[in-house]
C-alpha cells in the first residue's frame, strides 16, 4: 500500500474544506476525509499483518524513497513497522473523534476543521517518515496549528496558554534539530534504517542524545518540561484537547524512542539514570499534583503527566517488555485521555463550568455522559479489561526486569502512583458524577448521536486493547525485537 | 624606488581623518557634518595618490580611484544637501538633534 | 566580436538603463495619468524579468572590471523579480504620489548599481557600484516628501553610508597599498597576515556590515525603514541587502580565502550579536515596519551564520535563503503598505482583530511571518534550517543550539502578530480593503513561492550545481 | 477424566448477562432484567454443582488424591518468554468448592433482590453489576495464573465500588465506595508488587508452575529467592507478606479492615453477597491457593497467623458494641475470616499437621451460608424498619416468624452450636490451634465466646427485647421471593456441617480422617452456651442494665464502640499529612517554580530589552559612535588578541 496516501488524503481534505462552505457542508467533508483516513489505517494494518504473516521479516514495510534536497542527502523516505501503524491507528481514530465532538463548531468553522486536518496530516507524516529532516518537518507542522486552534477558539487564558505551548514546543524542535544536526554531520544522511546500521561514536553520542531526548521530551511532557500541558489542554477547545493529548504528546514518546533512543543506544543506556529519573518524577510529582486540582481539564491535563511518565519510564527501562509497555501505554493513553476530554467537554458543553465543586449527580441526567467519563476513569486508574491496564502492568514487569536496585525503586515508586491516580480520579468522578445533583442541572440533556459515535468509538478501541492485548503486542511485538537488537547490541558493547 | 615621504603623507591623511571623524561626532549643524565626511573622503584620496605614486608608479589605479571618489563624494553631497533642504522645510531647523523622532 | 559580446554580456544592465531612458522620455513628453505610467512600467519590469531567462554566456569585460557567470545572472534575475515585485505593490500608494517617475529612476539606477556591484572585478568597479546604489536610495527615502520622517530617515541613511563608505574606502586604500592592486583575482596572492591587511579587511567587513545592518553596524536600519516609504523599505530590506549579501560572500570566498579563519571568527561573532540584539529588539516593537526591520536584522544573523559554513553549501543556501527571504518579506510589506496606503495604519495595536474584516491580507501576512519565522510547511522553514545546516558543517553545534534557541525568540513576536490579528479582541478593528490588480498579483506570486519554493527541488538543485562553480 | 472445559460457561454467562443488561438493560428489560439475572445464575450454579458432583463424587480423584485439573488456558498476555499472563481454569478441591459457594449464594441473593430491589429506578443497572460481580468472583477463583488472580481481583474491587455505590445520589454511599476501593487498591499494590517479586524469581506467573518452582528446596529459583534478601527478610518472605497484604485488604484484616463497616452503605443483598460470602474470602482463598508455598516460609505464615487472630478478636470487641445491625454483622464477619487466617496460618502443607489448612476451608464453607443468611434475614428486617438501628426493632418475631426462625437458625450456627454447621468447622479450627499453638487457642476460644454473645445481642434486641413499635405493615414480610432464599440458606445453615468436607478439600487433595472428640468440643460449647445465656439475660427483655454495664466499662466500652478510632487515623494522615504536606507542595512548586521559571524567563527577556533600548538612540552620531566602536572592538580583538 503507497503510504504517501496518508498524507495526501488529509492534505484533499483540508483543500477541499477550504473550498466547501457552510457548517454543514464543511463538517461532511472533514467527517469523511477522516473516515478515509480510518479506512486507509485498517487497510494498512489488514495488509501489513498479511505481508507480516507471509512471513516477510523486513524491519519497515511499504517503504518508499525519493530525494528531495538531492545535494543535503533530505529524502522524502517513508514506511511503517508495527509501532507506527499502532500509532496511526490510533491518530485516525481520534481524528474521527475530534471532527464528531466538534460538530456544532459555528465560529470560523471552515479555519477550524482546516487546522484539525492539518494538523492530523502531520502527525501522520511524523509517524510515517524514516527521513530524520522529513520527520522534523512534520514534527512542526503539527506545532501551529495547536497554537492557532487553542488561541482563537480555546477558552480561558487561551492567549497566554497558546503562546506558552507552541514556545515550548518550538523550543522542544530546536533542541531536537540540534540533535539531528550532531546525527547528520556523523553519519552524512538523514536516512534512520542507514544510521542504524553505522556507529555512531560515543562521545557523539553522549554530546547529543540529550538535545534529541529532552527536545521530544518537552513534547511528551517530560518533567520539568511539562508546564505547556495543564495550560495547553485546558484552555483548547475539546477537539485540540484531544488530538493534542492523543496525538501530539505521542509525537514526543515516539521520537525519543525512534530517534533518540533507536539511532543513540548506548547514550541512552548511559543516560537511562536520568531518564528514569526524570520520569519517575513526573509520575508521581504529576499524580500528587493532580490530586489538588480542581478543574476537571486540569486533572486530566495533569494526569496526563503522570501518565507520559509512564511512557519515558518505559523507554528510560530499556528492556523488550517496558519498550513494548512504552508503546502500549501511548496508544492506551491517547484514546483514554481522548475520550475523557471528549467527556469533559460534552459536560462543559452543557453545565458551562468544568469545576468539579459546581458539579455533581451527572449520572442522574445525562447516564451516557456520564459513563463514558466513568469509563475514561476507570481506564485512567488501570482497571483490568481496559487498556490503562495492560499498559502500566506491561511497563511495570519490563521495569522490574532490570534487575538493578535503583530501578527497582523507581519501578515501587511508579506503581505507588497507581494508588494516587485512584484517589484523585474517584474524587473527581464521585463528586462530578455521584453524589447529589444541582437542580439547575436537573434539565440538561443526555449526549447527540455524534458524541455517542465518538465516545463508542473510543472505547472500542480501548476495550479491544484491554480485552485482548495480544493483539497489539504481536502487533508491535516484532518490531520492537528490532529495537532491542539494536540497544541489546549497545548494552553489550558497555 | 624611494617611499620615504609616504610615512608622513599618511599620518597626514590619518590625522585629515580623524579630524573629519571627530567633526562628524561632534558637529550639530548637519552641513558642517556634511564637510566632516568630505575631509575624511578627501584624506583616502590622499592615501589613493600617496600609494600610488610612492609604491606602485607603474600604472595609475590610485589616482583613477581618487578620480572616481572626488566625483562621487560630489553626488553625494548634492544628494544630502538636497535631503537637508527638504528637512529643513518640514523641521525648519539643520540642528542634527532636531531630527530624532524616531528611536528605540 | 568585442562590441557584440559587450551587448550580451551587459544586456541585464543595459534593459535597466533602456527602461530608465524610456521613462526619462516618457517624462519628457506631455504628462500622463499615473495609472497609464504605472501599467507600463510594471509592464516593462515584467519584461524585463521575463528576459532573465534568456541563456547568456560568461565572461569578462573591461579587463576583469565587469565579470558575469551562471550564478550572478541568476542572481540579478532575483533582483529583477523583486522589483517587479515591489512595484506592483507600491501601486497603491504612487498612484496617487505625484513624483511616480522619479521614483522610479531613482529605483531602477540603485538597481542599476547593484547589478555592476554583483558582477564587479574589481574594487574600483566594486566601489562604484556601491555608490551607485546607496545615492539614489537615500533620495528615495524621502519620497514621502512631506513627511518629516521620510526626510529624517533619508538623512540618516546618507550620513551614515557617506561615513561607512568613507572607512570602506580607508580600507580599500590600505589593501590597495598593501597588495599594489585592485583586481579581486589578483589580491588572494599578495594576502598575508600583516596586521595593516587584518585592519583593512575590517574596515571593508565593516562597510558590508553596514549595508546588510548587522549589529553593531545595524543603527540606522530600523529609523529608515521607519522613516522611508513602504516601497522603499522594501526595497532596502530585500533587494539591496541581497545585492550586497551576493558580493560579500563572492567577496569572503573568492579573495579573502587566505584570510578565512579570521573572517570567519568574525562572522561568528556579528552573527551570534546579530541574532540576540535584532530579537531582543523586536520583541518590543509597535510599529510594523519598525518591527519587520529589527526582524530582518535577525534574519541576516541567521544569514551569517549560513555563510561562515562551508564555502559552497554555504553559499547555495545563502542564495536559495535569500529567494524565500524575498517573498516573505515582501508578501508582509505587500499586505501592509497596502494597509498603510489605505488608511495610514502601520501599528500592531490598528491589526487587531484584522482578520474579521481582510481575511484573505491576514492570512497572506500569516504566512509571510510563518515563513519568516521558518515555520513548516511555508519555505522559510527549508531556507532557515539549510543556513544552520551550512553553519552546523563546521561542527560548532553551540552556535546553532543558540540560533536555534533563538528562533525561539524570533518565533514569539511573529507570534505576536498573528495573535493580535486572529485572536485579541477589537471593538473597532479596520474596515475591508479592497486589494488593486497589481498587489493581488504580487501577492499571489509571493504567496505561491513561499509554498512552493521547497517542494519544486529542482530550484535548489540549480542553485548547488551553479554555486560549484564558485 | 472427563472434560471440564463446560466450566467457562459458569463465568460465561454472568457476564453476558452483564453485557446485556449492561448495554441494553435501561431501555428495553426494566423489569424483566431480575428474572433474566436469575435465570443465567440458576443455569450457571447447577453447571457448577454438576461440576462438583462430577469432580467430587466421579472422576477428580486419581488414586486418592485428588488432581489438580487445567481445563483451559490460553496466552492471553505475554510479557516475555516464560512470563505471560494467561486466562485458564483450574479445577481442584477448593475452586469447585468456591464455585459452589458463589454460585449458589449469589443465586441466592439474586432470587432475594428480586423482592428487595422491586420498583428501584435502575433496577436492570443493579442486576448487571451483580452479574459484573459474579463474573468477576468466578473468574478470580477458576485463575490459573497469579496475574489472572489479579486482574479478576481488581475487578471484583470496581463491582464492588460500584454496588457499593450504587444509591449514588447518597454522598455516604459514595464516600464508602470511594474508602472500599482506594483502601483495597492500596492493598493491592502490595499484591502486585508480591507479584512483581514472586514473577522475577519465579521466572513464571503460572500459579502451578510457581509452586512447583518454589517448594522444592533445591530448584535455583528457590534458592535464588531465599538467598536474595532485602531489610533482613528473603524475598520469599517479602514477596509473600506482601501479596498476603493484598489478600488482607481485600479481606479486611486489620489494618486494613477500615472499609469493610463503610462498605454496608449498599444495598443489603449486596453486603450479603460481597461482604459476607464471597469477596471478603477472597483473601483467604489466595492464601489458601499459594499455601505450598507459604508452608515454606515460617515468617510470612507467622505474620497471617497473628494478624488473623488479632482481626478476629479487635473485630469481636467492636462487635459487641455497635448499633447499627449491619455494622455488628460486618464486624462479625471481619472476625470469623480472622479465624480463617489464623487457621491457615497454624497450619502446615499435608498430611495431619493440614488440618488449619482444611478447617479454615470448612469454614469459609459454612460461613458463607450462614453469614448471607443472616444478611439477607438482616436485610428483610431492615426492608421491614427501614431503619438499620437497633433502637429501632425489638418485638419482631412475631410480625416476621419466617425471617426470626432462618435468623435464629444462623446465630446458633455461627455461635457453634451443634449439629449447626458453625460448630464443626470452627472445631476444627480450634482443634487444629489447640495442637500448635496454645495462646492463638487462647484466642480463639475468647473470641468465639463473644461472637456468640454479640450475635444474641443482636438476635434479641431485633425479635425480643421492647414490644412490636407498630410500623406500616404494609408489605408484611415481603415476597415470596425474599422467603425463599432465607428459607434454603436455613436448611444449608442447619445441613453443610455434616457434610464429610475432610474427604474433599485438604491441604494436599487426600482425605484427611478427622473426629469430633466431645471433650474437647465441651469448653467452647459451654463457653458459648454462657455467652448466649448472658445476652439473653442483658437484651432479652428492655431494660437498663445495658447502659450501666457499658458505662460500667467506660473508657473502653467508648474506645469499641469508635472502633478504637482506626478511621481517625487513616483521616488524620490522609487529611492531614497527605494532602497538606504532599499534594499542596507540589502543586504550589508547579505552579510558582516550574512554571513560574517559564514564565519568568518571558519576561526577563522582556526587561532586557527595555534595558538596552537606549543604544537606538535615534541621534545619527552615536549611531556612527558605535559604528566606529565596531572597528575598533574587531580591530583590537583580530590583530592583538586573536593573533
Amino acid at each position: 500500500m503507497n503510504l504517501s496516501l496518508l498524507i495526501l488524503v488529509p492534505l484533499l481534505t483540508a483543500v477541499a474544506v477550504l473550498l466547501g462552505n457552510g457548517l454543514k457542508q464543511i463538517r461532511a467533508i472533514a467527517f469523511i476525509g477522516s473516515l478515509v483516513q480510518l479506512g486507509l489505517a485498517a487497510n494498512l494494518l489488514y495488509v501489513f499483518l498479511q505481508s507480516k504473516g507471509a512471513g516477510n521479516t523486513a524491519p519497515m514495510l511499504f517503504e518508499y524513497n525519493a530525494s528531495w534536497f538531492a545535494p543535503l542527502h533530505i529524502n522524502y523516505h517513508v514506511g511503517v513497522d508495527g509501532i507506527s501503524i499502532a500509532m496511526i491507528l490510533l491518530t485516525s481514530l481520534i481524528v474521527v473523534a475530534g471532527i464528531l465532538v466538534s460538530w456544532s463548531m459555528e465560529k470560523l468553522s471552515k479555519e477550524y476543521f482546516f487546522l484539525l486536518v492539518l494538523l492530523s496530516m502531520g502527525a501522520y507524516g511524523f509517524f510515517i517518515s524514516l527521513d530524520l529532516f522529513t520527520l522534523f518537518f512534520f514534527l512542526e507542522i503539527a506545532v501551529i496549528p495547536k497554537f492557532l486552534l487553542i488561541g482563537i477558539w480555546g477558552s480561558g487564558n487561551k492567549t497566554n496558554s497558546a503562546m506558552k505551548l507552541a514556545l515550548m514546543l518550538m523550543a522542544g524542535s530546536a533542541l531536537v534539530f540540534v540533535g539531528l544536526m550532531g546525527i547528520f554531520y556523523n553519519t552524512h544522511t538523514f536516512d534512520i534504517m542507514e544510521i542504524a546500521k553505522m556507529q555512531i561514536p560515543l562521545q557523539v553520542q553522549l554530546f547529543f542524545f540529550p538535545f534529541a531526548f529532552l527536545g521530544f521530551g518537552i513534547f511528551a511532557a517530560l518533567f520539568p518540561f511539562h508546564t505547556w500541558v495543564p495550560d495547553g489542554h485546558a484552555s483548547a477547545p475539546t477537539a485540540a484537547s484531544m488530538f493534542l493529548a492523543g496525538i501530539s504528546m505521542k509525537l514526543g514518546g515516539y521520537g525519543c524512542l525512534r530517534v533518540a533512543t533507536y539511532l543513540m543506544p548506548e547514550a541512552a543506556h548511559s543516560y537511562s539514570w536520568i531518564i528514569i529519573l526524570l520520569a519517575t518524577i513526573a509520575i508521581i510529582y504529576g499524580a500528587f499534583a493532580t490530586m489538588m486540582q480542581t478543574d476537571l481539564k486540569y486533572i486530566n491535563a495533569y494526569s496526563s503527566i503522570s501518565h507520559c511518565g509512564f511512557v519515558i519510564l518505559g523507554i528510560g527501562m530499556l528492556t523488550k517488555t517496558s519498550i513494548n509497555g512504552a508503546v502500549i501505554q501511548m496508544v492506551s493513553h491517547g484514546l483514554m485521555t481522548a475520550l475523557f476530554f471528549a467527556a469533559i467537554g460534552m459536560i462543559y458543553s452543557r453545565t458551562h463550568t468544568r469545576m468539579v465543586a459546581q458539579l455533581g449527580g451527572l449520572l442522574k441526567v445525562m447516564p451516557f455522559i456520564a459513563t463514558t467519563f466513568v469509563i475514561a476513569g476507570l481506564c485512567s486508574l488501570g482497571l483490568p479489561g481496559f487498556s490503562g491496564f495492560v499498559a502500566e502492568m506491561t511497563v511495570f514487569m519490563g521495569s522490574w526486569q532490570n534487575a538493578d536496585g535503583m530501578y527497582r525503586l523507581a519501578t515501587i515508586i511508579s506503581a505507588a502512583s497507581i494508588v494516587v491516580t485512584a484517589v484523585y480520579i474517584l474524587r473527581a468522578t464521585g463528586k462530578s458524577i455521584m453524589g447529589p445533583i444541582h437542580q439547575e442541572h436537573e434539565v440538561l440533556l443526555d449526549a447527540t448521536w455524534n458524541e455517542k459515535l465518538a465516545a463508542i468509538l473510543l472505547i472500542t478501541g480501548i476495550v479491544i486493547i484491554g480485552m485482548a492485548p495480544f493483539l497489539i503486542t504481536n502487533l508491535i511485538g516484532p518490531s520492537t525485537d528490532n529495537l532491542m537488537l539494536q540497544i541489546g547490541k549497545a548494552i553489550t558493547l558497555k | 624606488m624611494s617611499q620615504g615621504p609616504l610615512i608622513p603623507i599618511l599620518l597626514v591623511s590619518t590625522g585629515l581623518f580623524f579630524i573629519g571623524m571627530y567633526g562628524l561626532f561632534t558637529r550639530r549643524n548637519m552641513i558642517t557634518m556634511l564637510m566632516a565626511i568630505e575631509l575624511m573622503l578627501n584624506s583616502v584620496n590622499i592615501n589613493f595618490v600617496a600609494f600610488n605614486k610612492y609604491l606602485f608608479p607603474e600604472k595609475l589605479n590610485g589616482l583613477f580611484f581618487s578620480l572616481f571618489i572626488i566625483t562621487i563624494a560630489a553626488a553625494e553631497a548634492a544628494v544630502a544637501i538636497a535631503i537637508i533642504i527638504n528637512l529643513y522645510r518640514s523641521h525648519q531647523s539643520i540642528d542634527v538633534d532636531d531630527a530624532t523622532e524616531m528611536k528605540y | 566580436m568585442m562590441i557584440n559580446n559587450f551587448f550580451i554580456l551587459l544586456r541585464q544592465e543595459l534593459l535597466i538603463s533602456a527602461i530608465i531612458f524610456i521613462l526619462l522620455f516618457i517624462k519628457l513628453g506631455k504628462d500622463r495619468s499615473n495609472e497609464s505610467i504605472l501599467h507600463v512600467i510594471n509592464l516593462l519590469l515584467c519584461l524585463n524579468f521575463a528576459a532573465g531567462f534568456i541563456p547568456m554566456l560568461e565572461g569578462e569585460l573591461f579587463n576583469s572590471m565587469f565579470a558575469t557567470s551562471k550564478l550572478v545572472v541568476l542572481e540579478k534575475n532575483i533582483l529583477n523579480l523583486t522589483i517587479w515585485i515591489i512595484s506592483m505593490q507600491s501601486y497603491a500608494w504612487l498612484k496617487t504620489h505625484q513624483h511616480v517617475i522619479e521614483f522610479y529612476i531613482l529605483l531602477l539606477t540603485s538597481l542599476l548599481g547593484m547589478f555592476f556591484l554583483i558582477s564587479s572585478g574589481n574594487l574600483l568597479m566594486f566601489y562604484l557600484g556601491l555608490e551607485m546604489s546607496t545615492i539614489p536610495l537615500a533620495a528615495a527615502a524621502n519620497f514621502d516628501l512631506t513627511k518629516r520622517q521620510s526626510s529624517e530617515a533619508a538623512f540618516k541613511l546618507i550620513i551614515s553610508s557617506a561615513f561607512s563608505s568613507s572607512l570602506l574606502l580607508l580600507g580599500i586604500s590600505f589593501i590597495y597599498g598593501s597588495t599594489s592592486t585592485l583586481i579581486f583575482s589578483e589580491i588572494p596572492m599578495h594576502l598575508i597576515y600583516s596586521p595593516l591587511q587584518i585592519f583593512a579587511f575590517i574596515l571593508l567587513v565593516s562597510g558590508f556590515a553596514f549595508k546588510i545592518s548587522a549589529v553593531p553596524f545595524h543603527l540606522w536600519t530600523a529609523d529608515v525603514y521607519e522613516g522611508a516609504p513602504v516601497a522603499v523599505t522594501a526595497f532596502l530590506s530585500v533587494v539591496s541587502k541581497a545585492a550586497v549579501l551576493f558580493t560579500f560572500t563572492a567577496l569572503l570566498y573568492k579573495v579573502f580565502t587566505p584570510m578565512a579563519s579570521i573572517w570567519y571568527a568574525i562572522l561568528i561573532l556579528l552573527s551570534l550579536a546579530t541574532i540576540l540584539i535584532g530579537n531582543l529588539f523586536a520583541l518590543r516593537q509597535d510599529n510594523l515596519k519598525r518591527f519587520l526591520a529589527f526582524s530582518s536584522i535577525a534574519q541576516l544573523g541567521f544569514i551569517l551564520i549560513g555563510i561562515s559554513g562551508s564555502s559552497q553549501q554555504g553559499f547555495s543556501s545563502l542564495v536559495y535563503f535569500i529567494i524565500i527571504y524575498v517573498f516573505s518579506n515582501l508578501a508582509a510589506f505587500g499586505v501592509i503598505s497596502l494597509v498603510s496606503a489605505v488608511t495610514g495604519k502601520e501599528n500592531m495595536n490598528d491589526f487587531k482583530g484584522f482578520y474579521k474584516n481582510n481575511p484573505i491580507l491576514s492570512w497572506v501576512l500569516t504566512i509571510a511571518l510563518f515563513s519568516l519565522a521558518g515555520v513548516p510547511p511555508t519555505a522559510g522553514f527549508f531556507g532557515k534550517l539549510f543556513l544552520l545546516m551550512a553553519g552546523a558543517a563546521n561542527g560548532n553545534y553551540w552556535i546553532i543550539a543558540f540560533a536555534a534557541l533563538n528562533m525561539v525568540i524570533s518565533f514569539y513576536y511573529y507570534l505576536k502578530v498573528v495573535k493580535a490579528i486572529f485572536m485579541d479582541e477589537n471593538e473597532a478593528p479596520m474596515q475591508t480593503i479592497a486589494i488593486p490588480t497589481y498587489p493581488k498579483v504580487a501577492m499571489l506570486i509571493c504567496v505561491a513561492g513561499i509554498i512552493l519554493t521547497s517542494f519544486v527541488t529542482f530550484i535548489y538543485d540549480y542553485i548547488q550545481s551553479l554555486s560549484i562553480s564558485l | 477424566m472427563s472434560n471440564y472445559a463446560y466450566v467457562l460457561w459458569i463465568p460465561l454467562l454472568p457476564l453476558l448477562t452483564f453485557v446485556v443488561l449492561g448495554i441494553f438493560g435501561r431501555k428495553y428489560f426494566k423489569t424483566s432484567a431480575g428474572i433474566i439475572g436469575t435465570a443465567s445464575l440458576l443455569a450457571a450454579a447447577i453447571l457448577s454443582f454438576n461440576t462438583a458432583y462430577h469432580y467430587f463424587l466421579v472422576d477428580g480423584k486419581v488414586n486418592g488424591v485428588f488432581q489438580k485439573i487445567i481445563a483451559l488456558q490460553y496466552t492471553w498476555l505475554s510479557f516475555s518468554p516464560g512470563v505471560s499472563v494467561d486466562m485458564g481454569i483450574v479445577i481442584d478441591p477448593i475452586s469447585v468448592m468456591m464455585l459452589m459457594v458463589v454460585t449458589s449464594v449469589s443465586l441466592m441473593v439474586h432470587l432475594f433482590s428480586l423482592g428487595y430491589m422491586k420498583g428501584e429506578e435502575r433496577f436492570a443497572t443493579y442486576y448487571a453489576f451483580l452479574s459484573l460481580f459474579t463474573f468477576s468472583m468466578l473468574g478470580l477463583i477458576l485463575s490459573v495464573n497469579i496475574f489472572q488472580v489479579y486482574i479478576f481481583w481488581e475487578l471484583v474491587g470496581a463491582s464492588s465500588f460500584l454496588l457499593i455505590g450504587y444509591y449514588f445520589s447518597k454522598p455516604s454511599a459514595v464516600a464508602a465506595a470511594k474508602k472500599a476501593f482506594i483502601v483495597t487498591r492500596f492493598a493491592d499494590l502490595g499484591f502486585l508488587m508480591g507479584i512483581l517479586i514472586l514473577g522475577f524469581y519465579g521466572g513464571t506467573l503460572d500459579i502451578g508452575l510457581l509452586i512447583q518452582k518454589l517448594t522444592s528446596n533445591t530448584s535455583p529459583e528457590f534458592i535464588n529467592i531465599t538467598s536474595a534478601s532485602f531489610l533482613g527478610a528473603s524475598m520469599l518472605t517479602w514477596g509473600l507478606t506482601l501479596v498476603f497484604m493484598g489478600g488482607a485488604g481485600k479481606s479486611a484484616m486489620f489494618p486494613l479492615h477500615i472499609w469493610l463497616p463503610d462498605a454496608m452503605e449498599g444495598p443489603t443483598p449486596v453486603s450479603a453477597l460481597i461482604h459476607a460470602a464471597t469477596m471478603v474470602v477472597a483473601g483467604v482463598y489466595l492464601v489458601a491457593r499459594l499455601f505450598p508455598i507459604f508452608s515454606m516460609d515460617p515468617t510470612s505464615l507467622t505474620i497471617v497467623t497473628y494478624v488473623g487472630a488479632f482481626s478476629a478478636f479487635l473485630a469481636a470487641v467492636i462487635a459487641c458494641t455497635q448499633t447499627d445491625i449491619k455494622r455488628v454483622l460486618a464486624y462479625s464477619t471481619m472476625s470469623q475470616i480472622g479465624y480463617m487466617m489464623f487457621a491457615l496460618g497454624i497450619s502446615k502443607q499435608g498430611g495431619e499437621e493440614g488440618l488449619g489448612y482444611m478447617a479454615s476451608m470448612f469454614h469459609l464453607f459454612t460461613h458463607a451460608f450462614f453469614k448471607s443468611l443472616l444478611f439477607l434475614g438482616a436485610g428483610a428486617v431492615i426492608h421491614m424498619v427501614h431503619s438499620n438501628e437497633m433502637k429501632d426493632m425489638g418485638g419482631l418475631r412475631k410480625l416476621m416468624p419466617i425471617t426470626h426462625l432462618s435468623f435464629l437458625i444462623a446465630c446458633l450456627a455461627i455461635a457453634g452450636i451443634p449439629p449447626f454447621a458453625g460448630f464443626f468447622s470452627k472445631e476444627e479450627i480450634l482443634m487444629a490451634a489447640f495442637h500448635s499453638n496454645k495462646i492463638i487457642y487462647g484466642v480463639a476460644l475468647f473470641t468465639a465466646a463473644m461472637t456468640s454473645f454479640y450475635m444474641f445481642r443482636l438476635y434479641f434486641s431485633i425479635f425480643w427485647s421492647k414490644e412490636a413499635a407498630h410500623h406500616d405493615h404494609h408489605h408484611g414480610e415481603g415476597t415470596w421471593s425474599m422467603k425463599l432464599p432465607l428459607v434454603i440458606l436455613s436448611i444449608c445453615a442447619v445441613g453443610v456441617g455434616m457434610i464429610p468436607f475432610s474427604s474433599f478439600v485438604t491441604s494436599d487433595g487426600v482425605a484427611l480422617e478427622t473426629h469430633t472428640d466431645l471433650m474437647f468440643s465441651l469448653a467452647p460449647v459451654s463457653l458459648t452456651i454462657i455467652a448466649i445465656s448472658l445476652a439473653a439475660y442483658l437484651y432479652k427483655t428492655q431494660n437498663q442494665k445495658p447502659d450501666q454495664l457499658a458505662t460500667a466499662w467506660g473508657g473502653i466500652y467508648k474506645a469499641a464502640y469508635k472502633k478504637f478510632y482506626i478511621d481517625e487515623v487513616y483521616l488524620f494522615i490522609t487529611k492531614k499529612i497527605i494532602f497538606p504536606f504532599i499534594g499542596q507542595p507540589i502543586a504550589w512548586v508547579d505552579k510558582n517554580i516550574v512554571d513560574g521559571f517559564v514564565q519568568s524567563s518571558a519576561t526577563v527577556t522582556a526587561k532586557i530589552s527595555s534595558s538596552i533600548k537606549g543604544l537606538q538612540s535615534g541621534k545619527i552620531q552615536s549611531y556612527t559612535l558605535y559604528f566606529f566602536g565596531g572597528i575598533i572592538a574587531l580591530s583590537l580583538l583580530f590583530i592583538y588578541i586573536w593573533k
